[in-house]
């Protein structure tokens, strides 16, 4: 579905990727790990558009999106739940679900999805009319993973979802994660917790310093000797 | 008391100018923050195009009107492709000062091509006053604030109620994330400037015929108005207009009953007071630390 | 070969109108003259220079052309503040300037024997008013004036002038030299009990004046004072709102035969509509006119170029202004007098969108 | 090698007068040299802590009046029949007083940007420099309003043992605004390079985060508005002795606009910025004068402001010298895009 | 270890946000030398608490005091003074500065002179000058971003600059430190790293207040457990007991961070 070939890319003259290369198959739950700053933000970053590759290509379902823009990436398909939150500070918790659908025109059914998302988080529910910028750290979080979901993308990239959250909500995330990916939406998922997510995913991918280093399914990685020393603590 | 009564009328039309002032620069200041000191050329620009259309062409006032705002839209495009969209992720510092750059040129080309002699426009309404008891105000003043008032719920209803009104508030609050959301932030930029533009061309032409015409009438328009839009809060129409209105009566007062040298030092005043007693204006926005 | 005569006036910014106003009527005197064979035998040469309506680059104009183009005399620098940021460096470098429009008394009572002033300042045209004023039968007048040395000096000389005939003075309101809303000032005015309004600024705000007066229903007689109220743009501008106000002017264009010097005035109209400049723009540019031709004047009689001898000799001229004999008199402190010509004064009267004498 | 630079760079500023015979450029250059010392206070203000003073030039007018009235005297008149008279005193007393009523001011605009910032210290700026031209403008017994204080006297220097230096030609004030140029950049350097200007920058960048490791913001702003107004306030002082007539004018906002266009192109938040910036903007019109007409030369002005910000957005000096640390082979700073931006101002 | 002195006393403290009440009636106490860790659900008040303890909110009740001294009317810059140094649950670094010059501005507290000192450059402005550049070297090699000190805290990545947090507050010398989210955004193995790094901290004598949702960090490195729900203390304990508190499981914990 998602196919990157030796993508280079950074900042300001700085690589922080070196020559990346997945793929993510439809359906899959591919998880993206690796110490700070390895380059997995910048992955998901690249992938969406937000930093344009220096060389590589980007295929997505057979065509062709190297260099393409944000706003072109996600109507084909490709949402991005940033890292950091981000959400939009000054709008309220319903502005910035809304502002998730963006793309959409069928109002109907965005409310409806955004019914689904106050269920799965009833928090923001409590909260709909306070602005953003004012919800706890986790709260944000969740009003980010939420307002990702409102594009029904076919392809949705988690950036450290349970960064912040508490433990239940993290539990409940993951849950949700893995009932969009059963519904049939792809997931391409970065986290610290390794564990967790080498353990829910089909395939890994492992970064260290821009470069893919180690791939292969979850279980298999949770069992390699390095990937235990330097991300799982054991 | 008639006169106390005369001053309140003075203040309501003179706010209803004040607010319109300030909405333009609301969205472009208060959302796109840019310190944007082309504004007053613009509100100049929307004046000579009124007198360009009425004096020159001969055409219909009402009719000049549109095409004076539609002009003003056209200069704001320009000047953003042109001035801010290579500048776009400097810091706000450096595209204040272009546009202080694109103002001296700008306004010294309007005094090349038009030359310093005020200019007038003639307008369809009637030159005797309106007048109820002790009151009197002028049809043309009535219609600007007309105008002006249709303007300002327009505006309001596109920031606050329409998908682009919230596409603009996301782009200028996070422009990465507002185009994860499918937003072409290009365009937002172009289209918030023209469209603040094209606010500060109306007021320039609603108000052109009011006073007279001449280059450097935007200064002090936009000194106002960016007084104006403080007040109120960055970003907030409700407060622009308010902002508008506080600044017209501190106006209006401090030169009935204070004294006419320190009419304007009245409304400066007022706006130290008030964001020394409220730091970020009138209507805040809520923030939080941590 | 040439004789220079270096113009500082306001060309840019806040005066710009006024400063290519008087520029305009300098050229035509300068052609005027060299079409006639020049002074000396040699044709002069304006050098024009900007002053971005500024007094620091007003000096900075002087400096340029006392000691870059070497002008022996000058003529500028239009506003009271731009001439008196020249005056240092006209004792500096010892070059004499005919002051055309500054209506400021400092400039002529602080001691600077370099300026020569053909304008008449506010304490002039009070005495001159004083004159017509019982037949005006005013009893009680405010005051409305911009708010710089010009409007202030105007309320100060002519409030002294009126108390001294009996006529009482009422309030004495300002407004900022770029104000555009004055309705707040007239509101009160409208309540006063003067039945007399003088108003002192430039032509812009007059318009606006009588344009809001009239909205305000405010029925006063308005006169103007400073000469420098261009009634013809007035007329076009305010329309019917001008109608009755009256204006102390010193040239009369509309009359060249009232004027001291009729063929003078008909020559110096005629260029004008040539030039394709508005009629209008003739009150302020006559200034011009008569600057060039007093400082050409003063180099004929001095017999050379020479800055010295040309102060010498602006005391000695007699030259007939569109406006009146410009002849100087002494004025401040003894030993370091300036000099200062009397222009004549009159009363105008807009009536039915024209421009009339007021007959008295 | 920095040390080397400055010291040539004064070396060369200060033989001008020995061979630049044009009056009119010595003119020229001695009030550029004024405008760039208050564009220098300027930066200190706009480039170390943040803060645009659109209203700078309140400071540098209130030194102008002050020195200038100290040393013309007044007599002004208080509840009806009592006066305070002042007789003149020496114009070098009007320059010391000018720095401390100018800093004065700038403790109470800095006590008030304790509570606003941003956008609302500018208006507040603003409005402080209107209201003050107001006064000054009001005010005509003490400061003759519009009708303006001319025949202020020249600077004299008291030179023990010999009669006064009395700075009346160029030649004198040139090397006058040159030494207080010194004076304050020595100032403003040693101060930003401090822990005092570690802590400006802190709150610069991020304001919540530098008091919570302890840093006073009243206390440090307040510090640079003070110092900042007073080099502005003797700037101001300079300018009134040396144009000899100052009126309410001198409030006018072009002339903060002059400021900040050199700070700004000039690089702010460097301290060789304000000084390029204001030779450049402070000499261009010389130049400019006798090739094109009057408004050509402002078009040409403005037009010239917008291309160098193109050329070099962050202002010449510090492009300049990112371009030769490159050459060096440093590491360039990258752009703070990603999150960085977002954390500096947003709230949580 | 603890000497059972009350370092950090939080009485009765409520604050309200219009009509949302974040906190009511909190009562807690930190001792000299303890680390205890703050914890509850989302939106539970933990960052709240921090504001109010170090002074970026004033509470609409209750008093707050450190060491004896209220805190009430303390601006934060003071407090921080006192020894109370925070971290930032979001990212909080000077964007624009290298990690070093980040690292100076932290130690403002410790680089003061005169003013006449530094601006005159007397020997002492230039001793404490040199001490406090070689501490911030120091201190980046100690959260292992020596190697890239002179690059700008702005480029960093997410986890890097949360690093960066840290060696701020620890700049600023504090005698007692909130840490808020420490190791979110680090994996396993640098949380690991971290804990080590916190412990000692401590070891010099400086108490901790912790608030996080890594189960097993807090559990290993805390000596007392508060949690938090809805702005009320709904269980205070060694983290025995809070793990297995049922109410703190339905509240907080979950099912599946039993096992933690
Ligand atoms: N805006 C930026 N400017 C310059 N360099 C950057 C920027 N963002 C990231 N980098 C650099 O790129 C490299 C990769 O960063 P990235 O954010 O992709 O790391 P990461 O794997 O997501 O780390 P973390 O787990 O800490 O989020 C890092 O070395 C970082 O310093
Ligand atoms: N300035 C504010 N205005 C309105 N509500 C606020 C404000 N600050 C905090 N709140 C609300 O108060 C509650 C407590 O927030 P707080 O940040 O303390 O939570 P927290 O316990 O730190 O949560 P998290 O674990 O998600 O960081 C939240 O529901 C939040 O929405
Ligand atoms: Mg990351
Ligand atoms: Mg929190």
């Amino acid at each position: 579905m998602l196919e990157i070939n030796d993508m280079v890319c950074g900042y300001g003259g700085v690589a922080a990727l070196k020559g990346i290369s997945l793929q993510v198959k439809t359906g899959q739950l591919v998880a993206l790990i690796g110490a700070n700053g390895a380059g997995k933000s910048t992955t998901l970053r690249a992938i969406s558009g937000l930093v344009p590759p220096s060389s590589g290509s980007l295929v997505f379902e057979g065509k062709d999106m190297t260099g393409a823009k944000p706003p072109r990436v996600l109507a084909s398909g490709i949402a991005h739940c940033p890292e950091g939150r981000r959400v939009f500070p000054h709008m309220t918790v319903e502005e910035n679900l809304n502002m998730g659908a963006y793309l959409r025109s069928d109002a109907s059914e965005v409310a409806g999805d955004r019914d689904r998302i106050y269920v799965d988080f009833p928090r923001l529910a409590e909260r709909r009319q306070q602005a953003a910028g004012t919800l706890s750290g986790g709260e944000q979080q969740m009003l980010a993973i939420g307002r990702a979901m409102m594009s029904r993308p076919r392809l949705i990239m988690f950036d450290e979802p349970s960064l912040g959250l508490a433990p239940n909500i993290v539990e409940q995330t993951f849950a949700i994660i893995r009932r969009i990916q059963a519904a049939g939406t792809t997931v391409l998922l970065v986290e610290q917790n390794a564990f967790a997510a080498l353990g829910m995913c089909d395939h890994a991918y492992l970064l260290e310093g821009g470069r893919i280093v180690l791939s292969g399914p979850g279980t298999e990685l949770i069992a390699n000797e390095h990937v235990r020393k330097a991300y799982l603590g054991g | 008391m008639s006169e106390f009564l005369q001053h309140l009328v003075n203040m309501l039309v003179l706010g209803g100018t004040y607010a319109l002032l300030g909405i333009g620069l609301t969205l472009i200041f208060g959302i796109m923050n840019v310190v944007n000191f082309t504004h007053g050329v613009l509100y100049t620009f929307g004046a000579y195009m009124m007198f360009i259309v009425v004096q020159q062409l001969g055409m219909n006032f009402f009719l000049a009107l549109p095409v004076a705002v539609v002009a003003g839209w056209a200069l704001g495009a320009i000047i953003e492709l042109t001035l801010l969209r290579p500048l776009r992720g400097s810091d706000i510092d450096t595209t204040m000062l272009v546009m202080i750059g694109a103002w001296i040129a700008m306004q010294s080309g309007a005094l090349w091509i038009w030359g310093g002699v005020a200019k007038s426009v003639a307008t369809p309404f009637p030159e005797a006053p309106l007048v109820i008891g002790p009151v009197s105000v002028s049809w043309l003043r009535l219609f600007v604030l007309a105008a002006a008032a249709l303007l300002i719920v327009a505006t309001y209803l596109l920031i606050n109620r329409t998908k682009l009104g919230c596409a603009m508030r996301a782009t200028f609050q996070d422009h990465d994330t507002a185009s994860l959301m499918g937003v072409n932030v290009d365009l937002i930029y172009t289209s918030t400037f023209a469209i603040g533009s094209s606010l500060a061309a109306a007021a320039g032409a609603l108000l052109g015929p009011v006073y007279v015409i001449f280059p450097q009438m935007g200064d002090l328009a936009a000194v106002k108005a960016f007084a104006i839009v403080i007040l109120g809060g960055l970003g907030n129409i409700t407060g622009a207009v308010i902002g508008g209105f506080i600044l017209a009566l501190a106006e209006e007062l401090g030169a009935g009953y204070v004294s006419s040298g320190y009419r304007d030092a009245m409304g400066f005043l007022i706006i130290i007071a008030v964001l020394i007693a409220r730091p970020t204006g009138l209507f805040a926005r809520s923030e939080r630390v941590g | 070969e040439t004789i220079k005569i270096g113009v500082n006036e306001p060309l840019t910014g806040a005066f710009a109108a006024s400063g290519t106003y008087v520029v305009n009527g300098a050229k035509i005197a300068a052609e005027e003259i060299n079409a006639k064979g020049g002074i000396l035998g040699k044709q002069i040469e304006l050098v024009i220079e900007d002053n971005k309506s500024n007094p620091t680059e007003a000096a900075a104009v002087a400096e340029k052309l006392i000691t870059r183009d070497k002008v022996p005399v000058m003529m500028g620098a239009w506003g009271s503040s731009l001439t008196l940021a020249v005056m240092p460096k006209l004792m500096e470098y010892e070059t004499p300037m005919v002051v055309e429009t500054s209506s400021s008394s400092k400039i002529t009572t602080s001691g600077n024997p370099y300026i020569f002033r053909i304008a008449p300042p506010a304490p002039v045209e009070a005495a001159a008013f004083r004159q017509i004023v019982d037949k005006l039968e005013l009893k009680k007048a405010d005051f409305l004036v911009i708010n710089n040395d010009w409007g202030r000096g105007t309320a100060e000389d002519f409030s002294r002038m009126f108390k001294e005939k009996g006529i009482n003075v009422g309030l004495v309101e300002t407004m900022d030299q770029g104000a555009q809303d004055m309705s707040a000032q007239l509101s009160k005015i409208k309540g006063s009990d003067s039945e007399t309004l003088i108003v002192t600024t430039a032509v812009d705000q007059l318009t606006l004046i009588f344009k809001q007066a009239a909205a305000l229903g405010l029925k006063k007689k308005i006169i103007t004072t400073g000469g420098s109220q261009n009634p013809d743009q007035i007329i076009a501008q305010a329309g019917a709102a001008a109608n009755g106000t009256m204006h102390l002017t010193t040239f009369l264009p509309w009359f060249p035969e009232k004027t001291p010097n009729p063929k003078a005035t008909e020559y110096f109209i005629a260029e004008w509509k040539k030039r394709g400049f508005d009629f209008a723009g003739c009150t302020e540019s006559f200034r011009g006119y008569d600057g060039i031709r007093t400082a050409a004047a003063a180099i004929e009689k001095a017999g050379k170029p020479e800055a010295a001898a040309i102060k010498t000799a602006l005391w000695a001229i007699d030259v007939k202004g569109l406006n009146g004999d410009i002849v100087f008199k002494k004025s401040g402190p003894e030993g370091k007098e300036s000099g200062q010509s009397q222009p004549n004064v009159y009363l105008i009267e807009i009536s039915d969108g024209k421009v009339g004498m007021k007959s008295l | 090698m920095k040390l080397i630079a400055t010291l040539v760079s004064i070396a060369a500023l200060a033989s001008v007068p020995l061979w630049l015979r044009d009056p009119y450029l010595m003119n020229a250059l001695i009030t550029t040299g004024i405008f760039i010392i208050g564009a220098m206070s300027l930066n200190l203000l706009l480039g170390f802590t943040g803060q645009l003073s659109l209203g700078h030039v309140a400071f540098f007018g209130i030194g102008a009046y002050t020195s200038a009235l100290t040393s013309l005297g007044f007599d002004i008149g208080v509840f009806g029949d009592f006066h305070i008279v002042h007789e003149p005193w020496p114009p070098i007393a009007g320059f010391f007083l000018a720095i401390v009523v100018a800093g004065l001011c700038g403790y109470l605009v800095g006590r008030l940007s304790f509570r606003v910032r941003g956008a609302y210290f500018v208006i507040v700026t603003i409005s402080f420099a209107e209201v003050v031209r107001l006064v000054a403008l009001n005010w005509v017994e003490l400061t003759q309003g519009p009708l303006a204080l001319n025949n202020i006297p020249s600077i004299a220097i008291p030179l023990p043992g010999f009669d006064e230096l009395v700075m009346r030609t160029k030649f004198h004030n040139y090397y006058l605004v040159l030494a207080v140029a010194v004076i304050a950049h020595v100032l403003i350097a040693r101060l930003v390079r401090s822990h005092f200007g570690r802590a400006m920058r802190g709150l610069m960048e991020n304001e919540t985060l530098a008091v919570s490791v302890g840093i006073d913001v009243t206390r440090t702003l307040t510090l640079a508005a003070v110092i900042s107004a007073a080099i502005a306030g003797a700037a101001g002082s300079l300018y009134a002795h040396y144009i000899r007539i100052i009126d309410p004018d001198i409030f006018a906002f072009i002339n903060t606009v002059t400021m900040v266009i050199m700070v700004i192109s000039g690089g702010k938040g460097s301290l060789a910025g304000p000084i390029v910036g204001g030779l450049i903007f402070g000499l261009m019109p010389v130049f400019l004068r006798p090739i094109m007409a009057p408004e050509a030369q402002w078009i040409a002005y403005g037009g010239v402001l917008i291309v160098i910000l193109f050329l070099l957005p962050r202002g010449i000096v510090p492009s300049f010298s990112r371009l030769l640390s490159k050459q060096r082979g440093q590491a360039p700073a990258p752009d703070g895009m990603a999150f960085a931006k977002n954390d500096a101002k947003e709230p949580a | 270890m603890t000497t059972a002195v009350p370092a950090l006393k939080v009485e009765h403290v409520a604050i309200h946000f219009g009509g949302l009440v974040a906190l009511s009636d909190l009562n807690f106490t930190v001792d000299e030398g303890e680390i205890v860790s703050l914890i509850g659900p989302n939106g539970a008040g933990k960052t709240t608490a921090f504001n109010i303890v170090t002074g970026f909110l004033a509470p609409t009740h209750g008093s707050v005091s450190y060491r004896g001294t209220p805190l009430d009317g303390l601006k934060p810059h003071q407090i921080a003074d006192i020894g109370l140094v925070r971290t930032f649950q979001r990212t909080s670094v000077f964007p624009n500065d290298t990690i070093y010059d980040n690292l100076l501005i932290g130690l403002h507290r410790q680089s003061r002179v005169h003013l006449p000192e530094a601006l005159l450059g007397l020997p002492r402005a230039r001793l404490t000058e040199r001490k406090v550049r070689e501490r911030a070297h120091e201190l980046a090699e100690w959260v292992g971003l020596g190697r890239r000190i002179h690059d700008l805290a702005g480029s960093l990545s997410y986890g890097e600059q949360r690093l960066v947090g840290v060696a701020l507050a620890l700049a600023a010398g504090p005698s007692m430190l909130l840490l808020d989210e420490p190791v979110s955004g680090m994996n396993a193995s640098e949380t690991h790293t971290f804990v080590e790094l916190i412990r000692n901290i401590r070891s010099r004598g400086v108490t901790i207040l912790l608030v996080e949702h890594d189960m097993p960090m807090v559990m290993s490195v805390s000596d007392r457990i508060v949690v938090l729900n809805y702005g009320r203390i709904i269980a205070e304990g060694p983290p025995d007991t809070i793990r297995n508190d049922p109410a703190v499981i339905e509240a907080y914990l979950g099912k599946a961070a039993v096992h933690a």
